[in-house]
């Protein structure tokens, strides 16, 4: 208990005492840059788990058999080679400013193996992954957005505005209000919502996490909350 | 024969037909062409920006060359229609193999992407097999060179990365290098998880970084969003627009004093909802209620915006389908 | 040892603390300001900032912080000698048992995506949290939890938080480490996997609790056509709108980081809402009084004092 | 089963292929045609136009490359629009990265832009790419109190405190204009908090981001934002005001914003039309059963 609890308990409060009050002592100001720093670090070698649970799980639905076995093949085999083409920089130039170092080239051109697979592979499915979307807010625009109350109503509602004021359909169906009337039309009014009640309703939600995320690193320095790691309630 | 397979059929058979089709007419469909550039560099003396004299590398004609090699890049295919015409013997311009046969994995892959709209198939479990074991390498890779060569073997051990990575490395501070340290035990503790025994130490790298998180967390969000925002909040309520006459407009007035009202209400009313302690009856849940109202109207704004670019998105990828893949638009006159 | 840990868990102790280091840095500056005063004043007065160990300038964050600090400790003390806050009904959360109990009934998993975003990112901490919650009742319920993840730090800290608390609940044969892995750290290869997955597996019950971007709606909406009862928290507001529209239950914003103690029903936890809720009743004294007095502050520009209160407010809040 | 419920219980993937067509179709048209919808600037795509001619010839100006090729769809235009103004009014062009492939990202718009349109511009005098920095706001922290601190070598590996263009730069503070192009996390947000708002006053900032971030970024305009391009209808009015005042004849690379508005404005009738439909079911759905 001592070991798995009691210590990682004190180091994550020492450690984030730390950190705060370092935010205000200017010698050591610059603590938080390094952490930053050696965050990125520690998830790189971390990764090292990452590859280590993909394999594995790759590998026992290949040995098990699993339903879709052959899709977990392909899995590794991207992985591994994608892995190695990387880390060896195979087939990648030296930069041009210096051609005496091996490895001080960059790999992202479709020249290189690496680079080819990024270009080919990597972009097209996750940016057609992204634009996914498009068709998913199309579906949800129709089955979500009803005005079921009135809380519904005003969200649909705006969202309505927003849309038409942002094409030139909301200066065709518009554009004939007077001069002294400008301000009904739907370009103009999408900028009011947003500079009104979006930026009323941004700055609360905005506060309100400040607060939630004061509360939770509090949670966590004092020691009430332990469920991060595990702790669930008073052990 | 189920209707789902018979869909399926169909469409692949209709998309085949019309690729043959547009195959045989006008330019026919996506390749890429490259041409190459020779590199040729040598070392010479040039006056730094001190004043003295430093070695780096030129570009030289290719007799002068120390070191010497080709990159291709990639030349439009109306630089190469032009370059045949010419002379149709030419080599500079000519077609690659590797890219074109990536553009039409990428095509390949953009359509089965799509496809996971009608329902699960193998061609989506294909792409996901592919993207699921390309990224999470790509990733560890660039986490390597980009993070661990620079940060962690550059404090550790520079010279090592100056030889072969990075001549240009600048020497790390004290306290860098001993973060570097700090990031280094703990990452091998991390990695403790590996060993047969004790792995329960693997949690203490993670309780530090949990800690340090909530500590710079703590910091950041009270400093930029509770405080700023308040602030932000805090101004002059009535603002007076003077009017031509030195007087006050006070119908111009009116406008921008009801905005600022409207916001106040707003964030008074919406910070009311998240009270937690209170039950939201009466008056305090009636101004819940409004703030509730505020923030429907701020996340049907969101939505609103959030749609301009996930059509964009959309967009982007059939452009690339029309206009890289199928050749059947040209909107950047690359091949016209 | 004992002693020690009772006087950690003590949240006096931690005020006593946090006060006597305030004080401290307090006086310290005062005192290297009083010393180099003489020459300051002669050298530039801009050099003033550069004085003492204690940044000046951050001194109304530091209250603010310290405020907050004190609420929540004093309302834990309290909480802790039997008078507990009600807490008002967040539905979400009332129905996170029966969402797990449905996937029990129905012999399907229960999905837990902690976000997308890294260790270092307090809403991934915040949703660590929850999974630890989640699959604590899961395993009472006897139901699977599955948390597919982005990072391989937040797989071993959801492994750590899910294998503890299947202890907790007395069941540490539920504690599946195979559940829990990675896939890629690349956001929408991440997607593809999970979105494939759901499609596949079809899981009762599907938890959104973290930092997302715009994955937000393809979970939902993929959620959504198998039929899924699916409960979303987050503190990204820009993807509010789209687990408020296609999901049943949403924590908007600071209920996402309420849930954890709301759940737990534990007076100590209970007890930081209520410190949460000092904090915002502070915010918006604060706002109220510091616009009503800027406002009544431009409209009479000879009294003088009143814009000088008004700067005041304003450099309280670090303006 | 009567029309309604038949209606309410569609498939969602005929939604699904009205969305296809309305996309594709207009992409079509207007790769065949050629034309493009004229665009009336709104005042905030106006104020990032204004605060980039106001500068002087020959003034340093900092490019932030926040974004990746998912968002390059809806950002690539308007880091394509602001270099061409930026190399237009003769500035000097500094560019960064926070995200690991805005490097890149940043490498792709010069070579479109400088390298294709500007070849007298010489890289390390009139423009570089200091590529990416890993460390989020902690990059944003040091370039407020040093800048080549955090950013030693430009994208080619050349250190750059040897480069003229960086010449008397200090800090953050000595550009006195920011663009900045973001999708998200570190990007616009960040740069305010940490930098426009710790810079009193030296830095102004102004923002190309997706329509996502726009909402977020709405309450700092005018204040700390000198002005916003939202979404690719920001990018489209800012680019027909760029193309505006260079004149002559277009090249198609710098029209690209505008193309993609057509597609953006069947997208946005269909989406107002299923709003529409939508409840117009859920309506008479709700009459027919209280009837």
């Amino acid at each position: 208990m001592m070991l798995t609890r009691a210590i990682p308990l004190w180091i994550a409060v020492i450690g984030g005492m730390v950190m705060l009050v370092s935010a205000f002592l200017k010698p050591i100001e610059g603590l938080g840059e390094n952490f930053a720093d050696a965050f990125n670090v520690i998830a790189a070698i971390a990764s090292v788990l990452g590859a280590g649970s993909l394999l594995k799980s790759n590998l026992s639905s290949i040995s098990r058999r699993d339903a879709g076995w052959g899709y977990a093949v392909l899995v590794l085999f991207t992985f591994i080679i994608t892995l190695v083409f990387g880390l060896a920089k195979i087939g990648v130039h030296p930069s041009h400013d210096f051609p005496t170092a091996a490895f001080s080239g960059k790999q992202e051109t479709p020249d290189t193996p690496f680079g080819w697979l990024y270009e080919y592979a990597m972009v097209p499915l996750t940016s057609t992954m992204f634009a996914l979307l498009a068709f998913y807010v199309a579906s949800a625009a129709f089955r979500a957005f009803r005005a079921k109350n009135l809380e519904a109503g005003l969200l649909l509602g705006t969202a309505f505005i927003v849309l038409l004021g942002r094409t030139f359909a909301g200066v065709v169906l518009t554009g004939w209000l007077p001069e002294w009337a400008s301000g009904l039309r739907l370009e103009n009014l999408s900028v009011y919502i947003m500079q009104v009640f979006n930026t009323a309703g941004n700055r609360a939600i905005i506060i309100g996490i400040a607060l939630g995320v004061a509360a939770t690193s509090l949670r966590i320095l004092l020691g009430v909350d332990r469920s991060w790691m595990g702790g669930g309630g008073q052990s | 024969m189920s209707r789902q397979r018979l869909t399926w059929i169909v469409l692949g058979v209709v998309l085949l037909a019309l690729l043959v089709v547009r195959g045989f007419v006008g330019q026919g469909l996506g390749r890429v062409y490259v041409q190459a550039d020779q590199v040729s560099l040598a070392q010479m003396d040039e006056k730094g920006a001190d004043g003295s004299l430093v070695k780096v590398w030129k570009p030289v004609p290719a007799a002068q060359a120390t070191q010497q090699w080709t990159e291709w890049s990639q030349a439009a295919p109306k630089a190469y229609f032009e370059a045949v015409a010419k002379n149709p013997a030419q080599t500079d311009i000519t077609l690659s193999w590797p890219r074109t046969i990536g553009l039409w994995l990428a095509a390949f892959f953009t359509l089965a992407i799509f496809s996971f709209l009608y329902s699960d198939n193998v061609f989506y479990k294909l792409a996901e097999a592919t993207v699921v074991g390309v990224s999470a390498a790509y990733w560890m890779v660039i986490g390597f060179w980009d993070t661990i060569v620079p940060k962690l073997f550059g404090a550790l051990t520079p010279d090592m990365v100056i030889k072969w990575v990075q001549p240009s490395l600048q020497p790390a501070g004290a306290m860098q290098q001993a973060s570097m340290w700090l990031a280094l035990v703990l990452g091998v503790m991390m990695l403790w998880r590996l060993a047969p025994r004790g792995g329960w130490i693997a949690a203490w790298p993670l309780a530090f970084i949990v800690g340090v998180t909530a500590g710079l967390k703590i910091v950041s969000h009270v400093e930029s969003d509770l405080m700023a925002q308040s602030v932000a909040t805090m101004q002059p309520v009535v603002q007076l627009v003077p009017a031509a006459d030195g007087g006050t407009d006070w119908y111009a007035s009116l406008w921008p004093t009801l905005a600022n009202a409207l916001v106040l209400v707003g964030v008074i009313c919406a910070l009311v909802y998240f009270l937690f302690s209170v039950q939201h009856k009466g008056v305090v849940g009636a101004t819940a209620r409004v703030g509730v109202w505020y923030l429907m109207i701020t996340f049907g704004a969101s939505f609103g915006f959030t749609v301009m670019g996930r059509i964009a998105l959309l967009a982007a990828r059939f452009e690339f389908l029309f206009d890289d893949w199928l050749w059947l638009i040209d909107p950047n006159h690359l091949r016209s | 040892m004992r002693n020690v840990r009772r006087n950690f868990r003590s949240p006096w102790w931690w005020l006593a603390i946090a006060i006597g280091c305030a004080v401290g840095l307090i006086l310290q500056t005062r005192r290297a300001h009083a010393a180099d005063g003489v020459e300051a004043a002669a050298a530039a007065p801009a050099a003033e900032s550069h004085q003492g160990i204690f940044n000046e300038n951050r001194l109304p964050l530091l209250t603010w912080i310290i405020g907050i600090g004190a609420a929540t400790t004093y309302f834990v003390a309290r909480s802790r000698r039997g008078k507990p806050p009600t807490i008002r009904r967040i539905a979400a959360l009332e129905a996170v048992n029966e969402a797990i109990g449905r996937a029990t009934e129905m012999g399907r998993p229960v999905l837990f995506i902690p976000g997308v975003q890294d260790m270092d990112n307090i809403q991934t901490v915040a949703g660590i949290t929850m999974l630890g919650r989640v699959a604590r009742t899961a395993a009472e319920y006897d139901a699977v939890v599955e948390a597919p993840t982005c990072r391989s730090l937040v797989m071993e800290a959801a492994r750590e938080a899910v294998q503890a608390s299947c202890l907790a609940a007395g069941r540490p044969d539920a504690y599946q480490p195979d559940r829990i892995n990675y896939i890629t750290d690349e956001q929408f290869g991440y997607v593809a996997y999970v979105g494939g997955k759901m499609m596949r597996e079809k899981p009762a019950t599907c938890f959104y609790m973290g930092c997302f971007f715009a994955e937000s709606l393809i979970f939902s909406e993929t959620g959504n056509s198998i039929g899924a009862i699916q409960i979303a928290g987050t503190a990204e507001s820009s993807q509010l709108p789209f687990f408020v529209a296609a999901c049943d239950y949403t924590l908007i914003g600071e209920e996402f980081f309420a849930a954890s103690a709301y759940l737990s029903g534990e007076p100590d936890q209970l007890g930081t809402l209520q410190g949460q809720d000092a904090g915002k009743l502070a915010v918006l004294a604060f706002i109220v009084i510091g616009t009503v007095v800027a406002t009544v502050a431009s409209l009479a520009p000879s009294a003088a004092w009143l814009g000088d209160f008004s700067a005041l407010l304003q450099k309280a809040m670090g303006g | 089963m009567n029309m309604v419920d038949r209606l309410n219980a569609l498939d969602r993937r005929w939604v699904f292929l009205l969305m296809g067509l309305a996309v594709a179709v207009p992409i079509l048209w207007i790769g065949i045609t050629g034309n493009t919808f004229p665009e009336t600037p709104t005042p905030a795509a106006a104020a990032v136009f204004k605060a980039v001619e106001d500068q002087p010839e020959g003034t340093r100006v900092l490019v932030a490359f926040d974004y990746d090729p998912a968002s390059a769809g809806e950002l690539q235009p308007m880091a394509t629009a602001l270099l061409h103004q930026c190399a237009q009014r003769k500035l000097k062009i500094v560019c960064i990265a926070l995200w690991p492939l805005g490097g890149n990202m940043a490498q792709q718009t010069i070579a479109e832009v400088i390298r294709a349109d500007y070849p007298a511009m010489r890289e390390g005098e009139d423009f570089v790419n200091l590529g990416y920095q890993a460390g989020n706001e902690g990059v944003m922290k040091v370039v407020l109190t040093d800048f080549k601190k955090a950013f030693p070598v430009d994208a080619r590996g050349q250190a750059t405190a040897d480069l003229p263009i960086l010449q008397g730069v200090q800090t953050v503070k000595d550009f006195p204009l920011l663009l900045n192009v973001s999708a998200g996390y570190p990007g616009s947000k960040e740069w305010v908090q940490y930098v426009v708002s710790a810079s009193e006053g030296k830095v102004k900032m102004v923002a190309g981001c997706t329509g996502v971030q726009s909402p977020q970024m709405y309450p700092y305009f005018p204040g700390q934002l000198a002005g916003i391009l939202g979404a690719i209808k920001g990018a489209a009015e800012y680019e027909s005001l760029v193309n505006q005042s260079i004149g002559g004849d277009v090249a198609p690379k710098y029209r690209e914003a505008q193309r993609r508005m057509a597609p953006q404005l069947f997208g946005h009738l269909l989406m107002v039309a299923l709003i529409v439909a939508g409840n117009t079911l859920f309506f008479m759905g709700r009459k027919g059963a209280r009837a």
